[in-house]
């Protein structure tokens, strides 16, 4: 079991009622962390239209997760 | 000398303006993002702008080194705004100086472009109908990388 | 609103952008020209502009026109300063409001290029030396229509 | 024998040692008018360096002076 710091933001975090949590998972990547969490929140967005962050750099959905990594999961974003 | 933040207050463009520009600069250009009354034909009220500020800050910082390696650009200035902004407020201020002015408009477009397709900032909008909905989030799945690009300024 | 101007006074950019934006316009693209230190390799001191302001209004309202009608443009308030400029001042302030930001940049670029290109607007350059030289005025007779595109920033 | 007025800038107001002038001519056209100017002044600059703007448009050299007409000579501009 690792703990990973997830981040949620704008619909997301909406959906969660969360800014953030520490969740204990098995999870080995991202895409394992996504559906977990999809199972808990029931998501509208599919992971398609999402991008996911660790540690401030955005990452390929395959990657690896350490125990204390923070996960900024991000959904469509509207700057300007 | 490159600088991004993100403000909950006022963007006093002025003041932001003055730190652009050296003896050797002959061209400086300062894009201003404004909330419109209008977006996709539905009438806005107001906005309200979240950020994950850590990420967004992080990448803004790779956005403007691609922007001075690209373009030459001598000083870049960029600041977004968050939380609610009503009709004319500024949201997004992009200030660059350089020797020449060909630089200086492909790097400012560079910049605003890339801010808006990559930093972790999203956009409510609330509509005079009394609905809101958040910007690009809507029409979700079957497309969701032109999504991405999807741009309102 | 199109407005051009020619000024010996000092251009202050921050009440000129206030004529700038109206509550449709999403954004506000402003370039300035600004006196630089060194020029094709001399080291500048100061400049002197001379305008022929009658034609220069008359030929800088067709180009506003132009500009407003390739990009839809819905401000522009231009304004050029003669006389004797130091490093630093500006020398061209060129403003746009619009819809988006697209045709901000493309309109922005295409009044600064055409004020530079058509406007009877003349620059001595007196160098750190102590020579002086009119701009474009000192290599000529073979490839005038080039000389006349010849430009600094 | 027709009034036309002649603005002079930068080089040219230089080397004229005038602002204006009101030159009395038989020249029917910009093309005479400024060779006529040419032999009194003796400029620098060919006229394929030159533009020419009757009042307050730019024209062809080909040009028609009427009597009464303001010309500006106008060398290469630098503005911005």
């Amino acid at each position: 079991m690792k703990t990973i710091k997830i981040r949620y933001f704008a619909m997301l975090r909406e959906e969660t009622g969360k800014d953030w949590e520490d969740l204990k998972t098995n999870a080995s990547n991202l895409v394992e962390l996504f559906d977990e969490l999809k199972g808990l929140y029931h998501f509208s967005l599919p992971r398609e239209a999402l991008r996911a962050a660790v540690n401030n750099s955005f990452c390929d959905w395959q990657e690896q997760l350490k125990d204390g990594s923070e996960v900024v999961l991000v959904p469509p974003v509207a700057g300007g | 000398m490159i600088s991004f933040s993100i403000t909950d207050k006022e963007i006093d463009s002025s003041t932001l303006k003055e730190k652009l520009g050296t003896a050797e600069d002959g061209a400086i250009l300062v894009f201003e993002g404004v909330v419109r009354n209008h977006n996709e034909g539905k009438a806005v009220k107001s906005l309200f702008y979240e950020a994950c500020e850590s990420l967004a800050s992080a990448e803004a910082e790779r956005i403007m080194t691609e922007a001075v390696f690209k373009f030459g650009l001598s000083r870049i200035v960029c600041v977004h705004r968050t939380g609610h902004l009503n009709v004319g407020d500024v949201a997004v201020f992009v200030g660059v100086s350089t020797g020449h002015r060909g630089e200086a408009f492909a790097g400012c477009r560079y910049l605003i472009d890339e801010i808006k397709h990559r930093l972790p900032i999203w956009k409510k909008e609330h509509y005079l109908d009394g609905s809101h909905e958040w910007v690009n989030c809507s029409h979700h799945g079957h497309n969701a990388k032109h999504e991405h690009g999807e741009v309102s300024v």
